[in-house]
């Protein structure tokens, strides 16, 4: 399977900019999924050749770390906190309402592709629970209410 | 024994040996090189080769040949 | 001159709208032709009250709050700019009284300072400490931090003189300094306001740890959530590097240091040291064992001083004022001040610099104002989602390391938690398996097939099923994770296991009476 | 040796690896108190005390991980439980390892694991062989009380890519020890663990089935695993041995002790020997699980004759196959002389095969025309380091590398020739040593996960003296001649004769530049490293011997070796890597035309007298011929009659059709072997060959080790090789009797001095013993030249770089060079019958892109291959590890007819086969050449004069 030419080059600047960093590997695994959303597996042969690893240690890494993905998310993630201070102020009617708003489950994809439902453990914004991330953008004390529109604007603005 | 074959091989040992800055040492050496390792009937057709005027011998091997035929020549049986 | 208009960047803000409230602000000043200097501050850590705007007076800042976009026009309509009154009004933001009773060491410039403006920094009093520990040797430095008292702030508590001395010590080539900013507890939040709100003191902080041992170069490893906190941090990095606080012959004293950030990518257990120096060298953030220690053979392979932020962010002070000022803080042991982050179920959550020794109760009611929803406070999980869960009677508790242990219960990085009686403690119990198994390295035994166990067995006793055997097996099961597990992951899971149990065994289908421990 | 298995399960597994220190540290455990070496694991002390703790992920040749739990103790006035395999000793330290505490912990962290694990004990194949199940049995494991219908991997699926093992993950206990194994042991680091946590599995690859991955099977993972998870797949269909003998691998040079377990007379398992002082416990895919060709269907155990080789076989008696092979050999003596006939020994063979068939030859035969395999490998490190050191071999063992700074690898390809001591020399270069690669091709070692050469000399081949002599010259004009060294111990004008040599503006790297292809400034980098280093080896192969500077390539590294200080102690000398298992040993044993037993030139008087009186003949005092000149002589029709006993010449020795040509001259050839092999088609008489599972005796690997080979099961053709060759003896007229291999021994043991100290009784005591082993040395000799050189003085050699004639040309453009791969080895006759097969069905032309593109090759296409000798027909891979104008391929195919297209150019000195250089051209075609066709047909014919053999009259 051959890579789209955006893949190839994202997979090549991460590399190129990262391998002679000491420690490289996360370096350059966020590299990528910063600029694609995730790993392709067939970055993995590259980058173990660069860094003069194996393909397995490069693929153990990248299922070791939750952040990384191995196939490309929706437009949009959801990420809902569930640790305890959340828990504590309704973190778990939120993740529900979340599900039913979206028909997905965790680490689903919408249909039409626009949201990606992930847990997460702790965002640093206790004193805002519940606390939930879409993509890079944190919102403390979300209802259902204010989860509905949340998504509404993300959806809106991206059009 | 196949003399063109034979020639080769016995130039290059010539080549190796006339390396040596001593140039009687080196023909010595290459003599004893063929005494030790090349099989009588080798070693006769390189004697009997050189007789016949040596074509495609290097000189120094030739010389090697002609100086040291008698430990060379294998011992009649 | 323009008035200076201060809206925090602190991503808890941001959750709540600062951003927009920023950009409102800016609009509505064009829009009316008002000259202001807008600065995003860090946040004073009072959230409740975010977005929480203030205004530069000659008297002093004063504070509105909590601001939405909606209130901006009627804000400038109060002429606010000028301290106008109007209903979000709060005053003086140092007379708030959950602000006034602190006592802020390693917080005294967030909140308050432009978070990447160096010349703010400096005129806070900031990098008097390195200038400081320039002219000292490396022993002199060491011996400041071990005069202080100072014990790691990450939740074990080990005195970081000590730790420092061991890399001091330790003839190498190459040493590394370590800033575990992988903040993972749930409830805690210190570190990441004193990235995005003063990024400056973590790294003099780390700067003096450099020199002080001999390490030329630094990382901060920090975690994946917390974009704000990059952006500030390397904002501020690159700042330092500019004006030679960073890099080779550092304020021409010839001494180097280096500094990066390194983001991790989603796993708690990276927050233990060992894993995370794996996880720092490309690996799989697998736990090492202990010894060799990371004073000794840490990051690749070299001495290493790995602290947590706060801990390095208390540097500068006690560096700057010495020792003894920042040991003159505290009870028993437990010296200086703890940045207390009071979250879940509260009326005003938020940071709480306290010196050791503040009880639980003061926090919850005096600075927390109690449960945000009315309802008596039934619970407290001190110290993340390996803390125990402290019930009603133990609230006057003061905060302090050997108190907590006493308690069997610990400080941790010293985040609060507040539940109230809704709260079902069978499933927090289960929960704290859950979140092991989650985050589980899957190295050793115990944590790997434990904690899923555990989480199979919490249901099973909430089911009813075999109960009594298996609140038994429950509690056995804590007792191989926490003496068999490698590290604090598996072995500090049964702390919010078994207090749940013991403390209110009636949400676990048992009596009151039946809980014998 | 107490016990004969030596590691195959019944020796203690002291947990974690010994430690060496000065400092010894006084510990107590469970009331015991010994002294162990500072860095010992309390587990290692408690086990040496003879407690063992119960442990799982810990065992005794891998690094201490501290992940299973079940080794933790109480240590007075310490907190908490501490693993053991992970605490070290401390001075007065005082361990109990078993407390009501640590049985519940234990019992606990057990309940967990079997609470994700199979209830099939009984019909599991580890049964009687499980750790696990060991474990549980240790720590009184009684119930299960989280009963079965939680999480687990029960459902995993099962791989059994692997032809030889299988994985099943729903017996993984997460131990890491078969990662850590494939990192630690093997180096290949293809084994890592998918995903974290309770999902956590041992993942090789991306995930992947294991014939996908990286794995190389060497098998130390299924070695590690410490349950059924990864299991040969012999064991699973046959179930568990029931006894085991300790014996030597007959692949390579490094010559690995195996324990080979057996049930009755079959082989289940070939299990590497933890106490095998070559391979320390580890093996590779050849030695670990390809043997299986020895129970081949195509194995030929039956005595065959025929007159003509165009006739049918006939299977006769031993005795009527004896006979009619005496007769035609005294038949064609009585013709052409008795100089007419000879014999070729097998470097696959044992010593004691080895010496009986140089006996048989100079007594029997009455002349010396006796040569072995090894001409066609190594003669000319017999050669060169003889006129050099002043002995025929290898001055270290194996062991040193690990105390190399610096390692030159020339002309060898350890990861695929040498897989187990390619692990060592991985492990030390992991550990930090520097490494210079000399060879025309990116091997393995230039670069793979941890490894990375710090100069590749990427030379031209042809040119290896050219690189010595510039490497030599940046030494000597740069200062960098280890004076001292060179003045106390080599002799002094020689080497002012050298220096004068090397130092000339033509010896230097850029005046070689343009011969080499190497860059100066790398010439350079590289000669200063290894001249810097404090300990710096070599380590050579093929890649150097088989050319036609062989000889002079071997003296010029062991003038770099001299001149730099680098010989004499751990971590330096001059390493060459055998070929075969026993070439150091068949060399030994006089296998060549020119030398009795240890190394002794047939004119010396005094030495062929000792063996004329030891074996009562008159012996001839000129050199015999050597392969290549047994060739010539059969064409010149001087030479009609061979004795092959074990070596397969018509596939492995250069330019075949000359080799055939010569074979078709023969009146009388006798093949000794396995198979019918490629030379057998040329034959009149077929001796059926024992395998090494049939033999009895000892093999010398390439660090001068004596080890011994032990008959695990009878042969199959009902004698032992040795046996065969004494009726042959017998027959000819001179009658040799001994009762036993060992018997042998004692004689080449009377006769060679090197191994006046050698004897079986002694090989059983010790393991193994490294030549010279005698009076002044009764253990043997791990190092040699430690005091002084064997010949007194070393003795530079000038080393004049004299290109070779195979040159390209306009018609012949581009450069072939061979070499052998991982999953096969030599001629393949042995590997080719096993599953190794999977992994390289064919040989293959690697070919740089920039020469495909030229010629519009694609990958897989069909080329041929075309040579002034011949020319043949071969799959093409495009491979960036080609250097532009260099086409490689290996030769473990007949079909593939590799040595069609060599020459018959050889080294000046010993007339090794000059296999690494051949100028060819390449070119895209559409089906084989003619020359495989026409093999093909006469294949096709000799099998069926096979199949239609006339069957053995009954008795």
């Amino acid at each position: 399977m051959t890579l789209s030419d955006r893949t190839q080059q994202a997979i090549d600047a991460a590399v190129s900019s990262n391998k002679d960093r000491p420690g490289a590997l996360l370096p350059i695994l966020h590299g990528i999924q910063d600029q694609i959303g995730y790993i392709p597996p067939e970055a993995i042969p590259q980058i173990a050749g660069e860094l003069n690893l194996s393909r397995a240690e490069v693929h153990g890494v990248v299922t070791f770390y939750h952040y990384f993905r191995q196939s490309p998310p929706g437009r949009h993630t959801l990420q809902i906190c569930q640790a305890e201070s959340c828990q504590a102020m309704g973190s778990e009617a939120l993740t529900e309402h979340a599900r039913k708003t979206l028909g997905v489950g965790f680490h689903q994809t919408t249909g039409d592709q626009a949201f990606t439902l992930e847990p997460i453990y702790c965002l640093g914004n206790c004193a805002c629970s519940p606390a939930i991330m879409v993509d890079d953008e944190v919102y403390g004390r979300v209802t259902p209410e204010r989860l509905e529109q949340i998504l509404a604007e993300v959806k809106e603005a991206q059009r | 024994m196949h003399i063109e074959n034979l020639v080769k091989m016995a130039n290059q040992i010539g080549q190796f040996f006339e390396a040596e800055p001593d140039k009687d040492q080196a023909v010595k050496d290459i003599a004893s090189h063929l005494k030790r390792f090349w099989d009588p009937r080798m070693r006769t057709a390189i004697i009997a080769h050189v007789e016949q005027g040596g074509e495609g011998l290097m000189e120094i091997v030739a010389t090697a040949v002609r100086s040291q035929r008698e430990l060379l020549q294998p011992a009649q049986k | 001159m323009s008035i200076q208009v201060f809206v925090p960047r602190d991503s808890s803000a941001i959750s709540l709208g600062a951003n927009r409230v920023a950009k409102a602000i800016t609009n509505e000043a064009a829009k009316r032709g008002v000259t202001i200097e807008l600065v995003r501050n860090g946040s004073r850590g009072m959230f409740w009250l975010e977005t929480l705007v203030e205004v530069a007076t000659p008297k002093g800042r004063i504070a509105y709050g909590p601001v939405n976009p909606e209130d901006v026009a009627g804000l400038f309509d109060a002429n606010f700019l000028q301290a106008g009154d109007h209903a979000l009004k709060l005053g003086l933001t140092v007379e708030i009284p959950f602000l006034k009773k602190q006592e802020r060491l390693t917080f005294a410039r967030v909140g308050i300072t432009d978070p990447v403006s160096l010349a703010d920094y400096i005129a806070h009093d900031g990098y008097r400490g390195l200038k400081r520990a320039l002219g000292l040797s490396g022993a002199d430095i060491v011996k400041e931090v071990t005069d202080s008292g100072l014990r790691g702030r990450g939740g074990a508590a080990f005195p970081t003189g000590i730790k420092w001395n061991t890399v001091l010590n330790t003839p190498a080539d190459q040493k590394y300094i370590v800033c575990n900013a992988d903040e993972g507890d749930s409830g805690t939040y210190s570190d990441r306001m004193i990235m995005e709100g003063d990024p400056f003191v973590l790294i003099e902080g780390m700067t003096i740890a450099g020199i002080a041992v001999g390490a030329t170069q630094g990382y901060i490893y920090l975690r994946s959530e917390y974009p704000h906190a990059l952006q500030a941090l390397n904002e501020a990095i690159d700042v330092a590097v500019a004006n030679n606080y960073l890099g080779t012959d550092i304020l021409g004293s010839g001494k180097t240091f280096h500094l990066e950030v390194r983001r991790g990518a989603g796993a708690y257990v990276c927050g233990e040291e060992t894993s995370l120096l794996e996880s720092l060298e490309g690996k799989r953030g697998i736990v090492r064992f202990k010894p060799p220690l990371p004073a000794i053979e840490g990051l690749f392979g070299k001495p290493t001083i790995i602290n947590n932020v706060i801990s390095l962010a208390s540097v500068p002070i006690i560096l700057d004022k010495g020792g003894a000022f920042y040991r003159d803080y505290g009870m028993g042991r437990s010296r200086g001040t703890l940045p207390i982050q009071l979250a879940g179920n509260l009326k005003q959550c938020g940071l709480v610099e306290k010196a050791f020794g503040v009880t639980l109760r003061e926090l919850l009611y005096d600075y927390g104002g109690g449960s945000a929803t009315g309802r008596p406070i039934r619970a407290v999980q001190v110290g993340g989602p390996l803390g125990a869960f402290l019930p009603e009677s133990q609230f006057d508790t003061p905060l302090d390391y050997e108190a907590f242990a006493a308690l069997w219960a610990v400080l941790g990085h010293g985040g609060i938690v507040a539940f109230d009686d809704t709260v079902d403690m069978a499933k927090m119990a289960r929960y704290a398996m859950e979140f092991c198994a989650i985050e589980s390295c899957g190295k050793c035994t115990p944590c790997r097939i434990g904690s899923t166990r555990g989480v199979e067995v919490v249901d099973k006793i909430i089911a009813g099923t075999d109960h009594a055997a298996n609140i038994q097996l429950l509690r056995d099961l804590s007792d191989t994770m926490l003496n068999g597990s490698l590290c604090a992951l598996g072995g500090m899971t049964p702390y919010p296991v078994l207090s749940a149990l013991n403390h209110f065994p009636e949400d676990f289908g048992l009596q009151k009476t039946e809980q014998a421990a | 040796m107490a016990c004969q298995c030596g590691g195959g399960g019944c020796s203690t597994d002291y947990g974690t690896p010994a430690r060496v220190s000065e400092q010894l540290v006084e510990v107590e455990v469970d009331g015991i108190t010994l002294t162990v070496p500072a860095g010992t694991s309390v587990m290692r002390a408690a086990a040496e005390a003879g407690v063992q703790i119960p442990k799982l992920c810990a065992t005794d040749s891998l690094e201490p991980f501290g992940s299973c739990r079940l080794c933790l103790v109480e240590i007075e006035g310490r907190r908490g439980y501490p693993a053991s395999c992970t605490t070290l000793v401390d001075k007065g330290m005082k361990v109990h390892t078993q407390t009501p505490k640590l049985a519940e912990i234990r019992r606990g962290v057990m309940e967990l694991y079997i609470s994700d694990h199979p209830l099939d004990c009984l019909t599991c194949s580890a049964n009687g062989n499980c750790e696990l199940q060991d474990m549980a049995g240790v720590v009184g494991l009684r119930e299960v009380r989280y009963g079965f219908d939680g999480e687990n991997h029960l459902k995993s699926e099962k791989d059994t890519s692997n032809p030889y093992f299988s994985y099943d993950p729903s017996k993984c206990i997460v131990c890491n020890r078969c990662v850590r194994a494939c990192e630690e042991t093997q180096g290949t680091f293809a084994l890592t663990i998918d995903g974290r946590g309770f999902e956590s599995r041992v993942s090789p690859g991306q995930n992947e089935a294991f014939f996908d991955s990286e794995c190389v099977s060497c098998g130390a993972c299924v070695q590690a695993c410490p349950t059924a998870t990864l299991m040969e797949k012999t064991v699973i269909a046959h179930g568990q041995p029931d006894h085991r003998v300790v014996t030597t691998c007959a692949y390579c040079g490094v010559g690995c002790s195996f324990v080979a377990e057996m049930k009755g007379d079959q082989v289940i398992n070939m299990v590497p020997n933890k106490d095998g002082q070559a391979n320390h416990g580890h093996s590779c895919v050849k030695g670990r699980f390809a043997w299986g060709y020895a129970s081949h269907p195509d194995r030929v155990t039956k005595p065959m004759i025929r007159d003509r080789i165009s006739d049918a076989w006939r299977e006769v008696s031993w005795e009527e196959a004896i006979q009619f092979a005496a007769e035609r050999f005294k038949g064609i003596q009585a013709k052409y002389g008795k100089d007419a006939i000879g014999g070729i020994v097998s470097s696959r063979c044992t010593n004691e095969e080895d010496f009986l068939v140089q006996k048989l030859v100079r007594a029997a035969f009455g002349n010396n025309n006796v040569d072995t395999c090894a001409r066609v490998c190594h003669s000319p490190t017999g050669y060169g380091l003889k006129q050099t050191l002043g002995e025929s071999a290898g001055t270290q063992t194996f062991d040193s590398v690990m105390q190399a700074d610096v390692i030159m690898v020339i002309g060898a390809n350890p990861t695929d020739g040498h897989p187990v001591f390619g692990s060592q020399m991985k492990r030390r270069l992991r550990e930090g040593a520097k490494l210079i690669v000399v060879d025309p091709r990116a091997i393995d070692l230039v670069k793979s996960p941890h490894i990375r050469a710090d100069h590749h000399l990427k030379l031209r081949p042809g040119t290896n003296v050219a690189i010595a002599n510039a490497l030599s010259h940046v030494i000597v004009t740069e200062g960098l001649v280890d004076d001292a060294f060179v003045a106390e111990r080599c002799e002094t004008q020689a080497f002012i004769d050298w220096k004068n040599f090397v130092s000339e503006p033509r010896n230097s790297p850029e005046a070689l530049e343009a011969a080499t292809g190497v860059p100066a400034a790398e010439v350079r980098a590289a000669a200063r490293l290894y001249a810097s280093a404090d300990n710096a080896a070599i380590y050579y192969g093929l890649g150097v011997t088989e050319h036609s500077q062989g000889s002079t390539m071997v003296m010029a590294i062991a003038n770099l070796a001299m001149a730099t200080g680098n010989i004499g102690r751990l971590g330096v000398g001059v390493n060459p890597l055998r070929g075969q298992n026993n070439v150091q040993g068949s060399c030994d044993m006089g296998s060549f035309p020119h030398e009795l037993p240890g190394y002794r030139h047939v004119s010396d008087d005094v030495v062929r007298g000792e063996f004329e009186q030891a074996w009562g003949v008159t012996l001839e005092k000129e050199p015999g011929l050597r392969i290549p000149n047994m060739f010539d002589a059969a064409l010149d029709g001087s030479y009609k009659g061979l004795y092959c006993q074990g070596e397969d010449i018509v596939q492995s020795d250069p330019n075949t059709q000359h080799v055939i040509a010569a074979m078709e001259q023969m009146e009388c050839v006798v093949v000794q072997d396995l198979f019918l092999n490629e030379t057998a088609k040329y034959a009149h008489v077929f001796l059926p060959g024992a395998s090494f599972l049939e033999k009895d005796g000892t093999f010398t690997n390439a660090e001068r080790r004596i080890s011994r080979v032990r008959k695990v099961m009878e042969p199959l053709g009902g004698y032992g090789d040795w046996e065969a060759t004494m009726m042959l003896a017998k027959a000819m007229g001179y009658d040799m009797h001994y009762d036993n291999p060992s018997q042998i021994m004692d004689e080449i043991a009377r006769l060679v001095p090197t191994f006046h100290g050698v004897s079986y009784d002694k090989l059983d005591r010790q393991g193994s013993i490294q030549w010279p082993c005698n009076e002044e040395a009764p253990d043997g000799t791990p190092i040699m030249h430690t005091e002084q050189f064997v010949r007194g003085k070393g003795k530079f050699f000038v080393t004049q770089y004299v290109p070779t004639d195979e040159k390209i040309t306009p018609k012949f453009p581009l450069l072939l060079t061979t070499g052998r791969i991982l999953a096969h080895y030599n001629v393949g006759a042995q590997t080719r019958r096993t599953s190794n097969s999977a992994w390289h069905p064919e040989d293959i032309l690697e070919i740089h892109p920039h020469d495909a593109e030229e010629r519009g090759i694609k990958d897989g296409d069909w080329v041929g291959i075309q040579s002034r000798a011949g020319d043949t027909v071969l799959h093409a891979q495009i491979s960036t590890r080609m250097q532009p104008g260099v086409v490689y391929t290996t030769f473990h195919h007949p079909f593939s007819g590799a040595n069609v297209i060599t020459t018959d150019n050889s080294d000046w000195a010993t007339n090794c086969p000059e296999y690494k250089v051949t100028a060819v051209q390449v070119v895209k075609v559409s089906q084989p050449s003619e020359w495989q066709q026409r093999y093909r047909q006469f294949s096709d014919r000799q099998d069926d004069l096979m199949k239609q053999r006339e069957p053995i009259k009954a008795q």
